[in-house]
Order: structure tokens, then C-alpha cells, then sequence
């Protein structure tokens, strides 16, 4: 076990109720996609669940987050309701945004989520300035910036980071190197290293197997406790997959078979579903029987929301300004 | 000199692949332009064509690249950079603005700028706020960028050979929702002047003076009113910078009355100059305020019932029309 | 209320030592603010009394800064963020745009952008092309965001402290040339609304609608053209968004004649959409037609002998409305 | 001596030219500012020659440049007239823009120098784009920006790096790390080192004297022998110092005066004078000779400059377009 921290029955069971609760609702948008009932692009979180899981596992429930494009597991690790997340990403109103943001304009004050966000690496400042507002209010709260390999090569992300380290602001900055940006393999744009790109301002960097949602938590609560006494930012580099590729419908033409099926092998649900019974902490069928009650729950959701009104025009120019 | 129905995106690619194979010096600067060819298939088959040399496949770094297309287009290149939505121009303004604008007057015409921005624009899809804006306005108010904004596929050509061809940077909007559309494109050399506006059709009582996707939408409405005995004029402004004033003014000294119509913002846009254009320079031949038709201002709505509401749109028009025969 | 005679520059630190006074959660985030005072002076004994954890001196990053200071907004501060010319928020466009103008929106009232960003704009002190600008225009554009530009000391400081209370991100436009102008301020508190226009002075044959430091050209173009016998009114337009179309429009539609002012670039800038405003609402009512001035279409150049040319003058001012006055 | 080559009297004496006019145009700009002679704001170079033409003695003609606000210095040291130099700075036509630029913004296609820049950063992707064009042409020259340490904050430069690691683009970095920007301390606004800035693409990097000429002179020399073999990018920091604070009539009352001190006895001018004595390739009187021949050069191409025209009203839209 790569924690210190002991791994329970309890403990274990909620991370792979949360894991597997992400990929019930990911897997039930594409669906939905396909199905041509989901507006818009939508960028599924399916494979890297651990990330989002381990990283809010190690969270208060005032700890602000930031998230990108590839939102839904971030939303949902930090408590959103899989109703109105659902919703959102229909369009309804009933979801967050009343159905004027979608899938990558999800934003939650109840769960301090201030965005999954359309904009590449636009979420790194919020958080870094959530992160400002807490040291200046003396709050013991901290901020989590959740981005893809791909931002790394935003120059804000670097403007961000420097003053992080220069103000020691508790932000935890998560990147989920899925190797590839859209298209394009990371190797192919980014010079240099991930966990180089903070370094460089002297901000401690894990790198760490982004599909271990074990791993993940472990990394992310020692960030998380040196923020909190305010030793300032660090930068979790998870090493991961995106099972459905850029977007919900993307053929993945551009990507190596063999490498992907490496990749499905290590699939983190899988892989915490295996320890759990190695340590005796679950049996499978128990768990099979979970991840079951999970995916009827989250086709419930789905159903409710797709029955649920799409805005009016009436509503075109509400909350517009204040 | 025959002529084929080609799509608007099919034909500036024809303009891209035909003005690389005449200039070595050109090249395209963007995200996901090489092997992927592009989120829209808008650059397919030229880096196989042209290579990983010329099809420049970038990181996501929007405001480098387009400084460094500027640096590049200094020193002897042609680079045609792809922004992948128009709502990221935002990310290259300060380049576009304070750099690539100014060069050739600050250094005396020593420096020029041959640069080109394409970009895609517009509502449609369901893409949301940050995805779907038409920013175009903001380009066309600083002096020293030439910005065009073709309707149709035949002028998508002719544009963007104009512009690759051109000393000046120009900003290239394209339309989303034109780029699968169909019409005549001619075939060989087919080049469209920057600076010039067409009158698209004909007509007698009222000028609409239409940019980009929106001439598609007057060209409905102008024969739909057709049937109700309103002869509609439509002018395409083409290019915002340089704007062809006399075309448009002729136009509505012609007719009298003129509705102006843009998919941007409403507020501080596009329409609010050419309405200001009309209203003074045209003052003594209006029988009819001029009117003005644009997106509201509200942010882009993603929901699929909300979308179409800021899209101007034929009923929208042609009651602007109506209002414009009827009010006096 | 006693009043006593403020500079703007003054009239601005004031509004901002009040509120920060008032309330702690109020920070000014900026380059070169603290210790130093800013390059104007214009943050001048502010860390003295608030310390570094409230006057934030930063790194050279502008996009992070604005990045930053909505995020700080968002989780409750009431940031001020300086950029310290006007020039450079194209740096700082994306955050502005794809972010702060759209969070309460996408978040249904959700979440709120408590932002004030304040900027040094205009020609003066031949500064050149990359310090000489103003382009309030294209924040105008942006529905979301909320745009303010005083042109006197009372309204400087009033139109600040109400930005700073208010719930939306408001960007403040101050023009350098008008820092050291002295005018008459209140002791004590002093809020002037957002998006309220003011009748700076009463006329009745022809409206001057200016914008910012404008409009002391037009009160002064008035005073001259008292002398000839025309009676100018002057309206300063104080905020872009909202615009208080209902002011604008009841003075042209007194009036009847109607030129307007403004000093940032005149292609697609803002002097398009408020003339075309009044020429379509007041078009009844006019008895000439809407007249505008701004800046010429180019960069803004640096010599003693050019620089000028780019301001709009008084007596430029005064021929448009004897033009308005004289042609029919 | 710090550089492999041998300090010739030609070379040396070349070197020491060229600061010396550098010099001398600066403190003449200075007296001018002060007198009111010259539009607008001024940056001054004096205190950093050494960085110009130690760089600039390791190009060929070809090669192109990119400078900043603080840039007079490097227009000279690349060959620009003095007398048009001076001329744009005082806003005459006679001048490199016609008198509408300005100090900030001289741009001579003849000594492809592609500009003095007002926006801090600005120039750093216009040597990387012109890299770009040297790459893809096949051309022999390369592409050098000159920039300062509070540029290095700005995130268009991160990605400038990051790009021209990649492709292996032929440019040269060289940061002025004259300690300051305005008025604001560098430490105080800068995370990690300026070093580790460029190095984290894998970029070599020689940290260097900037106020000794011949080290700049061989760290470049080594770099631009790289650049053109086709090995990409450096990053060259130069140490060094601005004697005249931020803006010509910038009193520097934030400056410590101990340091100050300390680094005036470091002038680049003096050190190589005293070594080129030392090395017996020039005695004291010739130099102070040549000093004062120069000072009298540049005081001529300063009335000269004066004497000049202002630019008439009809040629405000002049090169707008083509
Ligand atoms: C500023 C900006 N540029 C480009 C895009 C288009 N785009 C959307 S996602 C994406 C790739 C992002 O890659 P990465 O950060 O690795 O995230 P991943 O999709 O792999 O999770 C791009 C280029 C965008 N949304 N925003
Ligand atoms: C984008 C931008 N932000 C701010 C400024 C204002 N400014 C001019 S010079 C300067 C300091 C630059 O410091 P550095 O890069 O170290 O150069 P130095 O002046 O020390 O040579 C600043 C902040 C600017 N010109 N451009
Ligand atoms: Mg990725
Ligand atoms: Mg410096």
C-alpha cells in the first residue's frame, strides 16, 4: 500500500463508490451522446477517475476547486448532485447553470466548485486567486486546480505558479497527464518535463500513477497538510488515460492499440476493486453487486433529468448582472 | 471558366493548398492543423501534402503563436495561423493589437506584417459561452489590421488567397455555421479584392447590409419580402477594415432605408458603425431610421432551446423590414 | 457638505483609501503599487496603510493578475486590479472576457465577480503606440461586464467607491490627461451610480454626448460657441455599460442636432453605437444628422508634432457643430 | 581572460568602442531628457554595454534581433545609424519610424532589428517567430531577443521556450538581470531562479558577468556556435546593473546606496579599459582619447538630430497600410 494511512473496509469502499459512481455517470453521457441527447461536445473523465477521487478524498468540504473541460469527475468527487450535473449537461434548468452553461461551464458554490471551465489552463488562475482570498483572509481553507497535460504550455499557468511559490498561497495544482492534448501526443508539443515546469519556482512536485487512487490520495493529503500549515503550493503530476479519448464520439483513430489496451489493463476501478479483495476488505461479488445498484441509481439520474423542462426564452437574460 | 458547388471550409482549403504550392513561403501555424487536420477537418491533406515544416503543429499557446507568427512574417514567412475559436483570439490580442497592428507604421513601411488569422466563429452546436462568440468587432477597431468576413464559399476563396497575398495582417473570420454550406466556386484562379463590398441582390426599397453569415439570412428574407411586394436590396460588407463605404451608401441612397445585420454582440459592435456610416452620410436620402439587428447581449447560452435566441434571425429581420416600409 | 478642490488622480485614492477602510476585504492588486506608490503616484500611501497583504505588488503577468483577481472575487474579496496603461488589458482580455463577464451568468447568480479593474488610457506625454491607447470600446462590446469612464474628479471618486461596492467586475477607465485636473469633491460620502448619464450643461440647438476626458472639450467647445450664439448641451455619458440611453436621447431630442464625442479610435469604437442609437430613436427629432468625432484611424504616434492630431480638438469640435448648425 | 579566443588590440579595442559610444549616446540622451529635449519617457542602457556588444560581437550582419524598452544600447551595438537613432528618439522624420515610434520603438530593417519594444516581453516572440522563418528557410542566421529579468515573469515567454526547445529553433535568450523592474526588487517578484526559467525545456543556459564584456562575448559566442549547427535554443543571464534607474530622470530613492556603489565600480567601460592596459593592447591616455572623441562624435549627432525636422501634420497616416 503506497499510504501511510491505513487502508480500511470503510475507507476503501468510498473511494470505490466514488470512482465507480464517475464512471456509471460518464458512461451513461456517452450513451446519451451517442444517442444524440446531449448537446454540444462533452469530454469524458472515464479512466482517470482516480485522480478526482484521491485528490477530494484528501479535501475539506470548504476547499475550493477549479476543473477544465473534462469536468464531470471533479464535480462529482466534490459532492455535486448527479441530478443537477446531469441536468447541466442536458440543458435543463434544473442544472447548475440553468442549462446555459453545459458540460464544461458546471459552477457550484454549495461544493465550492468555481468551474469546470472551456478554457485551456482557465482555470489554474481561479484557483491560484482562490487561493489568495483564503492566505488573505487567514481561512483554512485551501484552493485545487485540476488540468490536463496539455495546459502546461499556457504561459498563465507559469504566471500562476510563480506567485503561488513567491506568496506561498495553499493552492494544490493536479495535473492529469493523459498524454495527449486533443490529437496530440504530449511528447509532440511539450518540451522538458511536467513536474520541471513548477519545480522551477521551487514548488514541491509528486509524480505519481495517476490510475492508483491509493497513490493519488496519499500525495495529495501531504500537499494538502503543507498547504494548510502554510508552507504553500505543490503540484501532483498523475500519470493517466482517457478511455474515450478527446470527446464523447472520438474514434481515437490517432492512438496505438496496443498501447491503449496497456492502459485499459490498469484501469483504477479495476485495480482498487482487486486490492480490496486481496486485503479482504470487500468480496467481488459484493462489489460486483455495488457497482450494479451504482449504475441503476445513475440511470435514474438520467432519466429524471432528461424529463426534466429545457429553459424557457423568457430566461435568456437572467443573472446577467446583479 | 467552369464552376463546381463547393463547401465555404472545402474552399479555403483549396485557397490554402493552392497558394502553398505557388509560395514556398507560406505556412500554417495552429492546434491539432497536422496529422489530425484539424478539430473541423479544415486543413485535411495538407500536411500529408506539405509536411510537418510547413503544417506547423503548435502547443496549446495561443498568444506565442501568434507572436511568433508576427516575428516570422517579419522575417520572410507567410504563416497563416489558425486560432481554433474565435473566442481564443482573446488570447492573442495584445500581439495582434500592439504588435502586428503597429510594425509597418512604426517602422516606416522598413517592416511589414504578411500575416494571416484565420478563425471560426459563431453561434451553432451548442458549444457555449466560451466557444460560440463573434469577437470580430473588437478586431476592426484598431487601425492597422485589415479583417474580412466572407458569406459564401466563392468569396471564402477569394479572400483568403487575397489575404495570403496581402502585406498587412489580416484577420480572416469564417463562419461555422457556413462551413458545410455549398455554393459555386470557379474553377483556376479565383481572387477577391480585400475592401470591397457586393450587392448580392438587387433591390428597391430597402438596403440590408449584411456581414458575414448573416448576408445568408438577409438573402432569405429578401425574397421571402419579395412575396409581400417589398423589393429588398442586399449588400455583403465583405471587409470590415478596409469597409467599402460607397457600395454601402449607394445602396441605401438607392433605397432609402436600411437595416444593418451582424451575429456579434449588439453593444459597441459592428452595426453600430455602419449605422452611424449610413445615418450621416446618407442622412438626406432616409425616409426610414436605420435599424439595426444583432445578437443580444447576453452571454452565449449552451441549451439547445436558448441558442437559436441569439442568432438574428429571418423573423427577427423581416419584421425590422416591415417596420422600416410601414413607420412612414 | 463642504466641498473642497480634489485632482482626479486624488479623487480616485480617496474612493479607494474609503472603502478599503470600510472594508477589509477590499485589496489592490497591481505592478509596482505598493511601496512605490505606482508609477502615477496613484496608489500613493496606501501600503503605508494598508500593508503588502492588501496592496499587492505583483510580477509582470497580466493575464495571471486579472486570472487571479476573479478568482480572489469569486471566493470573497472585492479586488481592485491596476493595469498600469491601458494598452496592456490585451493581455488580460481572455480572463476578462471568457471568465469575469460570464461567471454570474453561467452560474446563475452563483457565483459573483466583485472586480474592479482600473486603467490609465489615452494620448499625452508622447508615450507612443503601446502607451497612448484607449480601448473601452471592446470592453463595452462584452455583455457581463460593467464599464465606467469619469471625466471629472467628483465622479472619479463617486463612480469608484461605487464600483467597488458593486456586484459585478466593472472596469474603471481613467484618462492619464485628466489626473491632475482639480475639481470640486464632497468631504464625506460620495457615490455616484452605475449607469447613470449626466446633463453637464444645458443647451438647447445641439447635444455634445462625450465620453470621459471629452467631455471637458465639449464643455469648453460650448462656452466658445456661446459666443456665436449657439447653445450647446453637454452630456457625459460617465458609463458605457449601462448605458443611459433615456438622458442621451431626452437631450438630442431637445436639441434636435447631435455630435458625438470620444477619444478612442473612431473605426468600430464607441462613438458608432451611440450615434447610431440616437439616429435610429431620435431620428423624428433630428434636424441634422448625428455627427461624430474621435480619434483617426492610427496607431497613436509619438512625435510632438503628431501626437496632438490624434486628439480630438476643440476646434475640430466647434466646425462639426456650426456644420450641424449651418447645413440646414 | 574568460573567452578561448585571444584578446587582440583590434578586438578589444572594437569592444571597448562600442560601449564607449553606447555610453556616451545614453548620458547625451540623459542631458537632453533633462533639458527637456526628448519626448515622452526614456529608458537608458548605461551600465549594461557590456551585454549588448558582447552579444552583438559574437553575430554576423544577418543575424536578426529583437530588443525592449531599455534598447538603444542594442540598436547601436547592432549597427544602427546614430543619427537616425537619435533622431527617432527626439521624434523627428529623419528618425528610423519617421519620428512615430520613438525610443521604444526602433525598428531598421537594415541591421535586421526588429524592433525596441514597449510591451515587456513583447520582442521575445518575434525572435522566436524569426527563428522560425531562419528554420524553415534553411537559413544560416539566427534570431537573438534581448530582454530583462522582469520579463521572465510573463507566461508568452514560457511559451516562447517551450517552442523553441522543440523545434530546435536557432535563437538566443539573453535575459538582463539588472536586478530591478521599475522600482520592484527582483526577488520580490520572482519564484525559483531566471536560469531555471529556460532550463526546465532543456535549454542550455550559461549564467554570466554582465558586466564583463569578454565573458558575454564567449558565453554567446558558444551559443550562437550551437544555434547554428542546428542544436536550438540558449539562454544567456548576464548579471548587471542600471546606472540610471528606470527612467532617464529616475531618481532611485529605493536603491540601496552601498550596492549601488558597489556595482558603479564594476563598470563595464572601466573593466576592460584596465585590462586592456593590463594586457599592454592599449595605455590609459589613448583610451580616454578615444572616450572623448566619441563623446564629441555623439555630441555632433545629437545637434544634428536636433536640427532635424518634427514630421509634418500630412504624414500622420503615412505607412498605415501597403
Ligand atoms: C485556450 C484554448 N485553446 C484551445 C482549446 C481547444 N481544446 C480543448 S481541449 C484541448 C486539449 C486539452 O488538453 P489537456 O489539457 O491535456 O486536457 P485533456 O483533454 O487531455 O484532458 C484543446 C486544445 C481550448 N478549449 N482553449
Ligand atoms: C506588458 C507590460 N507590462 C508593464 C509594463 C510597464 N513596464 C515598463 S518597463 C517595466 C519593468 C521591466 O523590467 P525588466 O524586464 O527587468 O527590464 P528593465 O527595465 O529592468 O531593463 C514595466 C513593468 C510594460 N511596458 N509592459
Ligand atoms: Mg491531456
Ligand atoms: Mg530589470
Amino acid at each position: 500500500m503506497t499510504t501511510n494511512e491505513k487502508l480500511t473496509g470503510d475507507f476503501g469502499l468510498s473511494l470505490y463508490r466514488g470512482m465507480v459512481t464517475i464512471r456509471a455517470f460518464e458512461e451513461r453521457v456517452r450513451s446519451l451522446s451517442a444517442a444524440g441527447q446531449v448537446p454540444g461536445l462533452t469530454h469524458l473523465y472515464s479512466g482517470q477517475e482516480a485522480v478526482a477521487v484521491g485528490v477530494s478524498s484528501a479535501l475539506q468540504p470548504d476547499d475550493a476547486i477549479t476543473s477544465h473541460h473534462r469536468g464531470h469527475g471533479h464535480c462529482l468527487a466534490s459532492g455535486a448532485d448527479p441530478v443537477r450535473l446531469m441536468a447541466e449537461i442536458l440543458g435543463r434548468t434544473a442544472g447548475y447553470g440553468l442549462g446555459r452553461g453545459g458540460s464544461m461551464h458546471i459552477l457550484d458554490p454549495a461544493t465550492r466548485n468555481l468551474g469546470t471551465n472551456g478554457i485551456v489552463g482557465g482555470g489554474v488562475p481561479l484557483a491560484t486567486g482562490a487561493a489568495l482570498t483564503a492566505k488573505t483572509l487567514h481561512a483554512s481553507w485551501l484552493a485545487v486546480a485540476f488540468f490536463g497535460d496539455g495546459a502546461m504550455n499556457q504561459g498563465i499557468v507559469f504566471e500562476c505558479m510563480n506567485m503561488a511559490a513567491l506568496w506561498k498561497l495553499p493552492v494544490l495544482y493536479v495535473c492529469e497527464n493523459n498524454h495527449y492534448g486533443e490529437f496530440t501526443r504530449i511528447d509532440d508539443v511539450t518540451a522538458g518535463t511536467l513536474a520541471g515546469r513548477a519545480a522551477v519556482f521551487g514548488i514541491p512536485v509528486a509524480e505519481i500513477d495517476g490510475m492508483d487512487v491509493l497513490a493519488v490520495h496519499a500525495a495529495a493529503q501531504d500537499a494538502v497538510a503543507r498547504a494548510r500549515e502554510g508552507q504553500g503550493p505543490s503540484l501532483l503530476v498523475c500519470d493517466t488515460w482517457r478511455f474515450s479519448g478527446h470527446h464523447a464520439g472520438d474514434k481515437q483513430s490517432y492512438k496505438d492499440d496496443a498501447e491503449a489496451k496497456n492502459w485499459a489493463a490498469k484501469c483504477p476501478i479495476e485495480t482498487l476493486g482487486r486490492r480490496l479483495v486481496a486485503n479482504k476488505l470487500a468480496d467481488a461479488d459484493s462489489l460486483s453487486a455495488l457497482r450494479k445498484t451504482i449504475e441503476a441509481d445513475i440511470a435514474a439520474v438520467a432519466e429524471q433529468a432528461r424529463a426534466m423542462p429545457e429553459p424557457a426564452s423568457a430566461s435568456l437574460e437572467d443573472h446577467l448582472h446583479g | 471558366m467552369a464552376e463546381r458547388q463547393v463547401t465555404f471550409k472545402d474552399a479555403v482549403l483549396e485557397a490554402l493548398a493552392e497558394e502553398m504550392r505557388a509560395d514556398p513561403s507560406v505556412v500554417l501555424i495552429g492546434e491539432d492543423i497536422g496529422a489530425a487536420g484539424g478539430v473541423f477537418l479544415q486543413t485535411k491533406g495538407l500536411f500529408e501534402e506539405f509536411g510537418a515544416s510547413r503544417v506547423i503543429d503548435t502547443p496549446i499557446s495561443e498568444s506565442a503563436i501568434v507572436g511568433m507568427a508576427i516575428g516570422a512574417a517579419m522575417t520572410g514567412l507567410r504563416p497563416v495561423v489558425e486560432i481554433m475559436f474565435g473566442d481564443f483570439i482573446t488570447l492573442g490580442m495584445d500581439q495582434l493589437v500592439n504588435q502586428a497592428a503597429k510594425v509597418r507604421y512604426m517602422s516606416a513601411g522598413g517592416f511589414t506584417v504578411p500575416l494571416v488569422l484565420r478563425t471560426a466563429i459563431g453561434v451553432g452546436g451548442n458549444l457555449g459561452p466560451q466557444h460560440s462568440q463573434s469577437l470580430h468587432a473588437w478586431v476592426a477597431h484598431v487601425p492597422g489590421l485589415k479583417v474580412v468576413m466572407p458569406s459564401n464559399a466563392a468569396d471564402a476563396k477569394g479572400l483568403m488567397k487575397a489575404a495570403i497575398r496581402d502585406g498587412d495582417p489580416v484577420v480572416f473570420f469564417e463562419s461555422r455555421s457556413s462551413y458545410n454550406t455549398k455554393g459555386p466556386v470557379s474553377d483556376g484562379e479565383h481572387v477577391v479584392p480585400i475592401g470591397k463590398a457586393a450587392v448580392t441582390r438587387e433591390g428597391r426599397n430597402v438596403s440590408i447590409v449584411a456581414v458575414g453569415a448573416m448576408v445568408g439570412v438577409a438573402l432569405q428574407v429578401a425574397e421571402r419580402l419579395a412575396g409581400e411586394d417589398i423589393s429588398v436590396e442586399v449588400v455583403d460588407v465583405r471587409s470590415l477594415v478596409p469597409l467599402d463605404e460607397g457600395t454601402i451608401l449607394k445602396s441605401v441612397k438607392k433605397t432609402s432605408r436600411a437595416l444593418v445585420l451582424d451575429a456579434g454582440y449588439a453593444q459597441f459592435g459592428v452595426t453600430g458603425e455602419i449605422a452611424a456610416l449610413i445615418a450621416e452620410q446618407a442622412f438626406d436620402w432616409l425616409d426610414a431610421p436605420v435599424m439595426r439587428l444583432a445578437a443580444p447581449n447576453v452571454p452565449i447560452p449552451f441549451s439547445r432551446t436558448l441558442e437559436p435566441l441569439v442568432i438574428p434571425s429571418r423573423d427577427q429581420a423581416a419584421a425590422k423590414v416591415r417596420e422600416l416600409m410601414g413607420t412612414r
